[in-house]
């Protein structure tokens, strides 16, 4: 127990992937079901410690930093190996374990062309390093290296597995492939963010003792000691990196592509975890580091968020494309999130925080549905489809499930995130221009609207109606063994975040209060 | 009985076993060279031993293993000629030059 | 100075010039009779240091052995008999006249300079006592010796053997 | 399980008890359909009665326990709540839990009464149909759903409650998604609910901002305790929950999607026009009654307006409809408007007493429906017509229904509705009271109306319609019974039981008892039924023929205008739903390729166009030549040291040695 308590643990949550991944790729490639059952183990294993570590989180104190420890790294720039988790993390940190082994899963019997399970294995496995990590580093540099390790595997899943269907993009003479064109555009933008984001850490190193740690950056910076223009350029760069991730409006427009082109898992991944990166930033590095700079652009955030929500609902109605509507529905619900946090309330934040993992959860099973589909239907294109709950029932059940859990159906997780956000942004914190809050409050609230709206006709011309002839001839298989284990323990989850919360608001809850008020006194 | 000169002399002895060493153009005048030089280290040994006064003989038993060691080089050092003579139909090192870029 | 001194002087001398004799002269046989002269007069020179033992090794070995086999080699490979112009690489014979001089000179500066007026008290003969150390204490390396000796052997006759396989057909 | 801390006081009128184990195990009522629906999912194909037998199994513990419950309450009188802390966010406990009193006990008996009938006669309606199972599956959740609504302490709970009715009834409606306006009908119910609940929503937040809590009893409590936090936001707050009720209960002008949700089967109709759904939105007023009573009449006045509004208009509609279902549902719109508009006008009783023979004898009249359609295969009423000597029991029965809907004694409709207008001849809300009467007269008219073109005159329909099957009319029997008699709990002077029982509530209700029949609005109101159904008579069954229908008494433009519904569905497709789905929603898609992604493109290409311009000019000709000509002069040097190589072993050693004599010379004379 010792072992879990001390760092050990938590370093092997991080580090257990990446070593997998780096025995799996000295195995020999005829070695297939090895690969595979190698590559589920370690997930699995990575998970058990993971949830080993929930009993040894002390709940009642679960606004300090836990489990982790300090190690020296770089000593010239005075970058530490610091780790630790809080109410805030551990939610999103057993998120990423888990959603890695329904991931690796479903992969077993469904990879994408071409085959080769070692290396698409290994990718899950490093990316789950990276996300990992991003969740416990409690350094700046640290936090920078696992958001960036992120990039590279997603990179080279959408840019080898990805969609091959060549297509015209606005303002380019030549046709390009989807999967390249979408892999570049995810790459180079969030690498965009990132570069100014890294200035930032960089900014607040110099202005800051000359420190990367997290914890000591939050006691410098809620006693004041980042002020004027300076605070503020570190903020809006922060922001660049962080709102490039999330996505917010209207930095999100790599998030469709990306999510089209890549292969199933890839974009369940991408859905489920990689946008939690960006708002966890705001959450964990933004806000409580600059808490004066975070009031000043409350409101900017808010209208963004917003115009995000409006916007990506509007963009989803107009969508034929199942895979590139549900990458667009994650615009608005994202923005659900941002209006959270921008609200700058324990009611917000916590809201923002269950928004992410039901988000995740529900949207990364969405994807997981629509990426089987079409597969099993070898298009994407909503007018072809049509009956699908006769063709594929189970499939089209679920779907159906998860389109109510994603509309935010009370009693499925979905809704407290939207529902908090907006009880959030009603009241938002002392000092923020009411008019503008409940302005998007009310964007918010006609967003939900809309969110059924998109939803409900998606399962129309889905799921219902009279199947079309072309497919009287093809062979359609229904959901596997595979595919339902690995999407049933979500429907489990959304059912069981949505009718008990607290599972989310038991860990987060003091974690967020405490956070704001040294943020925000009070 | 003086010792610098006959160390000289070994010394002599091995300079001139380098300068066949370099200038020679037949293998076997460059194995007999090699036997020069063997031969200053031998009288070098000698010559310590005895003006050490060793009571383990060390120098002489060196010697002894030297002039062993010399007749295998020998052996063999002839026997690569013989091998190089036959594929070249030349003993001149000259004409080996594999190893030329 | 004693006789004795004097013969060792003598004997220095013709050393040298013998041996110059084996790395100048442009006949093949010239070299290897001016050897077995070096090596005699070494054994000369062994004798009068009281090493007797290691003077009738060299002469068995060197001039009974060696010398034969440097014969044998002479005559397989075909080196011309008599006066032989090609015999030196004339191009190195500068640099390596000046590469030598200088090894030398170094020496002698060394061992001039180390071994200024130490001088040798000669004992009687030594061959009894050579004898027990050899079997006693340097049994083992003798006998890894005589090991090295056997591999040379062998390696000497497979390498010599006229062997198809070990012909290169190529180059002939 | 934490009970209620705080205990609200009923200031002295009403003794009640706590209701001991059959309160505390109340939350049974909510679970088991939950439980049963996903039993049924998983094994219900493989039974006998392939599920639905569970299902009944299911309502009947649920019925039994709501007589219980009920027999209990009237004995003793109950009022209890208890709450289940499921998560803390801030200064909020979100909280679900279960509440025993008088509202929600009558709402379980309601629920359990027609929905075990609906089901029973939905074993042998929807025989034979295309997915049975799934059918039972999703009533069983709805009424589970709705008993998680009526059930609730707390405003997140009803929330809950409220969008789960709405999901299943999405389910249900669109029960035949084969066909697309089926599914089409069941996206307008959820989305115009949605629309509502989005009031419902900001009003919830609002009202729980404001005071601090989301429990319903402590909110009522601030409300009538004088606390100025809630008392500056009650207005709002009670317009916005009034709309998201508008949109559950069907109000003028959300009512659009009831009469489409005619699509699905007829006891789903049943279930929610009577039971389920529809109440939600009484009820929900109901349970807040106290706070719009203590400190929000404003937003009583549009409730009331739109109540009014809704009972005309949808009645008016309903003399025109062809479609017997749609006739009866736009009687469910018109009698809701009735059941708002005494909210409105203060009669939360006579508001909850409607709803309870509304639901009595709406259910009867929609299964007697069901069971004639069931018989002649077709929804239209011109092709109908005498089917009362085929079948007897179902048109003896939907007379009943009948009358009870126009409100003739001693049916149930008669006392409801009489105290509905009691209530506002009491307000002296002149105006609304006459519109209420005029309302009586419409609805004994289009009733009338409905009876004659289905049951008397001559068949006009195709086949031979029968008698329907015995697991079918006994549910009509029952609640035959229920629509004749459960209006006598509650008569003016005589018994007036359930005042007593609905206003046992932890929360007091001040309002008007009648002491006894406001004569003048009865005599009116009796009138009024009298005279629609001898106009009706005259103008369908004397006046009209076997072949042509009612084709006679169109009454141009008037007629045109209430068959396209005011135009109120055109105007919604015309000027929002369209607007949004083609052309926002383009507009966006547009925006988003032409000029977001076209402006990242753009810099791409800007960023790639630069880059040739680098690449070219100080990469090519700069850079890369200063290190090209530096790997050019290396291969150059290269090139020259390479000739040392010669492979020559003497060359070699003689610069081995050279190089060892220079060091050692260096070594020992100069360093």
């Amino acid at each position: 127990m010792e072992l879990l308590t001390n760092g050990t643990g938590l370093t092997a949550v991080v580090f257990l992937p990446l070593i997998s991944a780096l025995v799996l790729t000295a195995i020999p490639k005829s070695q297939e079901l090895l690969i595979k059952g190698f590559a589920l183990l370690s997930s699995i294993v990575t998970f058990i410690i993971s949830a080993l570590l929930l009993p040894q989180f002390d709940f009642s104190n679960a606004d300090k930093l836990q489990l982790g420890n300090k190690i020296s790294w770089i000593k010239s720039i005075n970058a530490n190996y610091e780790i630790g988790i809080d109410g805030i993390s551990l939610p999103l940190l057993i998120l990423s374990t888990f959603i890695t082994v329904l991931a690796i899963i479903y992969s077993i019997e469904h990879l994408p062309e071409p085959k080769s399970p070692k290396g698409f294995l290994a990718l899950i496995l490093v990316l789950e390093t990276g996300m990992n990590g991003t969740f416990v580093a409690l350094d700046l540099i640290l936090f920078f290296v696992f958001f960036e390790i992120v990039l590279l595997p997603m990179y080279f899943m959408i840019g080898i597995w990805g969609d091959k269907t060549v297509r015209t993009v606005a303002g380019f003479k030549n046709q390009i492939e989807t999967r390249l064109y979408a892999s570049i555009k995810f790459f180079v933008f969030t690498l965009f963010g990132s570069a100014f984001m890294l200035l930032g850490f960089l900014g607040l190193y110099y202005r800051g003792n000359r420190t990367f740690s997290i914890p000591e950056l939050i006691e410098l910076g809620t006693n004041g000691a980042f002020t004027g223009t300076f605070a503020m350029l570190v903020f809006a760069v922060l922001f660049l990196g962080f709102a490039v991730k999330v996505p917010m409006w209207p930095l999100h427009t790599w998030l469709p592509d990306a999510h089209t082109a890549a292969p199933t898992v890839g974009s369940v991944l991408l859905a489920a975890i990689l946008l939690k990166l960006g708002s966890y930033g705001f959450i964990r590095i933004a806000i409580p580091i600059l808490p004066e700079q975070a009031k000043a652009w409350a409101p900017a955030i808010a209208i963004l968020s917003a115009i995000g929500i409006i916007y990506g609902s509007l963009a989803c109605l107009a969508q034929t494309d199942l895979k590139r509507l549900i990458a667009f529905s994650s615009v608005g619900h994202m923005g659900f999130v941002m209006l959270g946090i921008a609200s700058l309330t324990p009611i917000g934040i916590n809201a923002a925080i269950i928004g992410m993992v039901a988000h995740g959860v529900i949207t990364g099973l969405l994807f997981f549905l629509s990426g089987s589909m079409a597969h099993t239907y070898h298009t994407r294109d909503m007018g072809r489809l049509g009956g699908n709950m006769k063709l594929l029932p189970k499939t089209g059940a679920l779907l159906g499930f998860t389109a109510m859990a994603s509309l935010g159906l009370p009693g499925l997780a979905g809704f407290w995130g939207e529902f908090m956000a907006l009880l959030g942004a009603f009241n938002p914190l002392d000092g923020l221009n009411v008019t503008v809050f409940r302005g998007s409050m009310v964007a918010g609230a006609i967003g939900t609207v809309l969110t059924a709206g998109y939803l409900l006709w998606m399962l129309q011309r889905v799921n219902l109606g009279e199947p079309s002839d072309e497919w009287n001839e093809m062979e359609l298989h229904d959901a596997d063994g595979y595919e339902l284990a690995a999407w049933i323990p979500l429907v489990i989850l959304t059912i069981l975040i949505g009718v008990f919360p607290k599972l989310i608001f038991g860990a987060t809850n003091d974690a967020v209060v405490s956070l704001l008020s040294k943020a925000f006194g009070g | 009985m003086i010792v610098q000169p006959v160390l000289v002399v070994a010394a002599a002895l091995f300079s001139i076993g380098i300068y066949g060493i370099l200038v020679r153009r037949n293998a076997v005048m460059v194995l007999l060279s090699i036997e020069l030089i063997l031969n200053s280290v031998n009288i070098n040994f000698i010559m310590f031993d005895t003006m050490l006064a060793d009571t383990m003989m060390q120098g002489q038993i060196f010697t002894i293993f030297i002039i062993t060691i010399a007749a295998a080089e020998v052996g063999i050092g002839l026997a690569i000629v013989l091998m190089l003579f036959r594929n070249r139909q030349t003993a001149n090192i000259n004409e080996f030059d594999l190893m030329k870029w | 100075m004693e006789i004795f001194e004097v013969v060792v002087y003598f004997i220095l001398l013709a050393l040298l010039s013998t041996s110059i004799r084996v790395v100048t002269t442009s006949n093949v046989i010239h070299a290897a009779i001016s050897l077995v002269f070096t090596l005699a007069l070494t054994a000369i020179l062994f004798l009068m240091l009281s090493a007797e033992f290691v003077a009738l090794v060299l002469i068995l070995v060197y001039i009974g052995a060696v010398i034969v086999l440097f014969l044998f080699g002479i005559m397989i490979t075909r080196a011309p008999l008599g006066k032989n112009a090609e015999l030196d690489n004339d191009k190195n014979k500068k640099l390596g006249a000046l590469i030598s001089g200088s090894i030398f000179f170094l020496f002698s500066y060394i061992l001039i300079n180390g071994f200024d007026g130490e001088v040798v008290v000669l004992s009687g003969s030594s061959t009894e006592l050579l004898g027990e150390i050899l079997l006693s204490r340097f049994v083992f390396p003798f006998e890894l010796v005589s090991f090295v000796l056997l591999a040379a052997l062998i390696g000497g006759i497979t390498l010599a053997r006229k062997d198809e396989a070990l012909v290169d057909k190529d180059q002939i | 399980m934490v009970k209620t801390s705080i205990n609200l006081f009923a200031e002295g009128e009403i003794v009640y008890t706590d209701g001991g184990i059959l309160a505390e195990f109340a939350w049974v009522l909510v679970v088991l359909p939950f439980i049963a629906a996903l039993i049924i999912t998983f094994i219900g194909k493989s039974l006998p009665m392939k599920g639905a037998e569970i299902a009944l199994a299911t309502i009947g513990i649920i019925f039994v326990y709501s007589v219980a419950l009920m027999f209990l309450h009237i004995t003793q009188g109950i009022a209890n709540e208890f709450f289940i802390n499921v998560g803390s966010i801030g200064q909020f406990d979100i909280e679900f839990g279960w509440v025993v009193d008088g509202l929600s006990i009558m709402m379980y008996f309601v629920v359990g009464l027609v929905a075990l009938l609906v089901f029973i006669y939905a074993t042998n309606y929807m025989e034979g149909e295309i997915r049975y199972t799934f059918f039972f599956t999703s009533l069983t959740l709805f009424a589970g759903s709705m008993l998680v609504l009526v059930s609730s302490p707390t405003l997140i709970q009803i929330l809950i409650g409220w969008e789960l009715v709405g999901v299943c009834s999405y389910l249900l409606i669109g029960h035949y998604w084969e066909i697309k306006d089926n599914s089409s009908a069941a996206m307008k119910a959820f989305i115009t609910n949605k629309v509502a609940d989005v009031g419902l929503m900001i009003g919830i937040i609002i009202l729980a901002l404001n005071t601090g809590t989301l429990r319903i009893s402590e909110i009522l409590y601030q409300a009538t305790h004088d606390y100025p936090a809630i008392k500056d936001v009650a207005f709002i707050a009670g317009v916005l929950l009034f709309i998201g009720a508008m949109g559950k209960s069907a109000q003028f002008p959300l009512h659009v999607w009831l009469p489409d949700a005619m699509a699905g089967p007829t006891p789903v109709s049943a279930l929610m026009h009577a039971a389920t759904m529809v109440t939600a939105g009484v009820y929900l007023l109901a349970r807040m009654f106290p706070f719009y009573q203590g400190i929000a009449s404003e937003a009583l006045d549009i409730v009331m307006l739109f109540g009014v509004i809704t009972l005309l208009t949808a009645g008016l509609i309903a003399v025109v409809q062809d479609d017997l279902k749609k006739v009866l549902a736009y009687s469910t719109v018109s009698q809701l408007g009735y059941m708002v508009a005494a909210i409105g006008s203060g009669a939360y009783t006579a508001a909850l007493f409607h709803l309870w023979t509304h639901a009595f004898f709406k259910a009867l009249l929609f299964l007697g429906a069901g069971s004639v359609i069931h018989a002649v295969h077709s929804n239209s009423m011109l092709e109908m017509g005498g089917l009362r000597k085929v079948m007897p029991k179902t048109f003896t029965t939907f007379i009943i229904g009948t009358v009870a809907l126009a409100g003739l004694p001693p049916f149930a409709g008669f006392f409801s509705k009489d105290e509905i207008l009691a209530s506002f001849n009491h307000e002296g809300e002149t105006t609304f009271f006459f519109i209420a009467v005029l309302g009586a007269f419409i609805t004994a008219f289009y009733m009338t109306r409905a009876v004659s073109l289905t049951f008397l005159g001559e068949y006009r329909g195709h086949g031979h319609p029968h008698e329907s099957h015995t697991m079918m009319t006994t549910p009509l029997v029952i609640l035959a019974v229920f629509a004749a008699g459960s209006g006598w709990v509650n008569i003016p002077g005589v018994y007036t039981g359930f005042t007593d029982w609905v206003t046992t509530r932890k929360t007091p209700i001040i309002e008007y008892h009648p002491e006894s029949f406001d004569l003048y609005a009865l005599g009116l109101g009796l009138a009024a039924g009298l005279i629609g159904i001898a106009l009706g008579y005259y103008l369908y069954q004397l006046q009209g023929s076997a072949e042509t229908g009612d084709n006679k008494i169109k009454i141009e433009p008037i007629w045109t205008v209430l068959e396209n519904k005011y135009y109120l569905d055109d105007f919604y497709f015309k000027f929002i739903i369209d607007p949004i789905k083609l052309k926002l929603a383009k507009a966006v898609d547009v925006f988003n390729t032409n000029v977001i992604d076209r402006f990242v493109n753009g810099f791409g290409q800007l960023a790639s166009f630069l880059g040739a311009i680098i690449y070219n000019n100080i990469d090519q000709n700069g850079i890369d030549k200063v290190l090209n000509m530096s790997s050019s002069g290396t291969d150059n040097f290269g090139g020259k040291v390479k000739l040392l190589q010669t492979g020559r072993t003497q060359q070699y050693l003689m610069l081995f040695l050279g190089g060892v004599v220079t060091i050692s010379l260096l070594i020992l004379f100069i360093i």
